[in-house]
């Protein structure tokens, strides 16, 4: 089972690993995001998230896909938000549920390595004197 | 043929808009469709990459547009 | 930081995450254990955990500090339970949060994998016709 | 000298105790001992290992005991 998604409201972790919880799992393994205050030492004030909502659902249900047949996950669940988020606030949670546990540290890097390079989601920060599309420039 | 192409984060900002019309040869493909986006905006060849999406799709140069195809500017994603 | 709890009652994942959540780091990641249902297809009724209760907090404590030193965790948090689970129960929750979310990932995973090897901790395996105390003979 | 061991997990089934006195030789070390339960009680000899922990600390078979040591055999782990 595989739920995906893609919201401008808070993110909640106990709700996605909820979900995963399964009697025949015997380890879920959860990634969490976090905005950071810094960024290469200077002060980020808030984040902004864009997303192509129907690509990038799919693509976050791919990735899912993914990991479930190659680490013979038994649930996956994926939740990125979009929007205004402060310092601190959870822009993605990945939990993974598997039978043994080395998998679901293994599923759940995949799944935030690949998000992070082929879901169509853009983040802006925002600094006290400007702003910038991250990691749109070599 | 006439495309109508969305564009999001930085590709938004280049082209100044949320979205673009533009005219090219009929069967043209994402290929001749970058470079194309290229001459008329030079920014986007200062970006780390850029990709073009067809019906929520990931496609390669060698694709071939339609003209009631969803053509979206990917510029480098940074989610998560 | 570090927290270690040992305790024979429910463990809280949120409880968890939230003690792990920073404005510096970037990224947390979380291991819960789960009572299975089965070992090698056999079926199982309830779990025992064990534990000689002051040296399990001190390695506990130790494999959180090498952690934090060697990964550079900013907070990190081992919560085991003892005493009698049933299935779907959570035996271990540990939550690690680091500037960047490799490191998250492999201090998390060093920590269950050591936990298990070096923590005094000894878990029963209950089903229907026996029991068995687990990794006990080779 | 005389010790007060404790056992826990499998340990605790096979001495039939959750505690056991025991008459070494003073300063014997944790490998003496660990010969001297594995005589009385061969079962801990089919275990995957055995540890000695002293104090909450746990020691190699080079280790001297002494009379007021806390000492504790520890069975294999298996936590988590």
């Amino acid at each position: 089972m595989i739920d995906i998604q893609l919201k401008d409201t808070t993110l909640d972790t106990q709700e996605c690993v909820d979900f995963v919880a399964s009697d025949s799992a015997g380890g879920t393994t959860v990634f969490i995001g976090t905005v950071r205050n810094k960024t290469k030492d200077k002060t980020v004030v808030r984040l902004e998230f864009e997303a192509y909502p129907p690509m990038a659902v799919a693509e976050m249900k791919k990735i899912a896909e993914q990991a479930k047949e190659k680490w013979n996950a038994e649930k996956i669940c994926i939740h990125h938000r979009t929007g205004i988020l402060d310092i601190g606030e959870i822009p993605v949670i990945i939990a993974v549920a598997t039978p043994h546990r080395k998998a679901a540290f293994e599923a759940c890097q995949y799944c935030i390595d690949t998000l992070k390079e082929t879901v169509p989601i853009w983040k802006k920060e925002i600094f006290e004197d400007g702003e910038v599309w991250v990691a749109a420039h070599p | 043929m006439k495309i109508e192409i969305l564009a999001f984060g930085i590709a938004k900002d280049i082209i100044k808009n949320r979205t673009l019309s533009l005219d090219i040869p009929a069967g043209s493909n994402v290929g001749f469709l970058k470079n194309e986006l290229t001459s008329r905006f030079p920014d986007f060849g200062k970006l780390k990459s850029l990709a073009i999406a067809v019906n929520e799709e990931y496609q390669a140069d060698d694709f071939n547009l339609s003209e009631k195809d969803e053509v979206v500017i990917i510029p480098p994603v940074s989610g998560g």
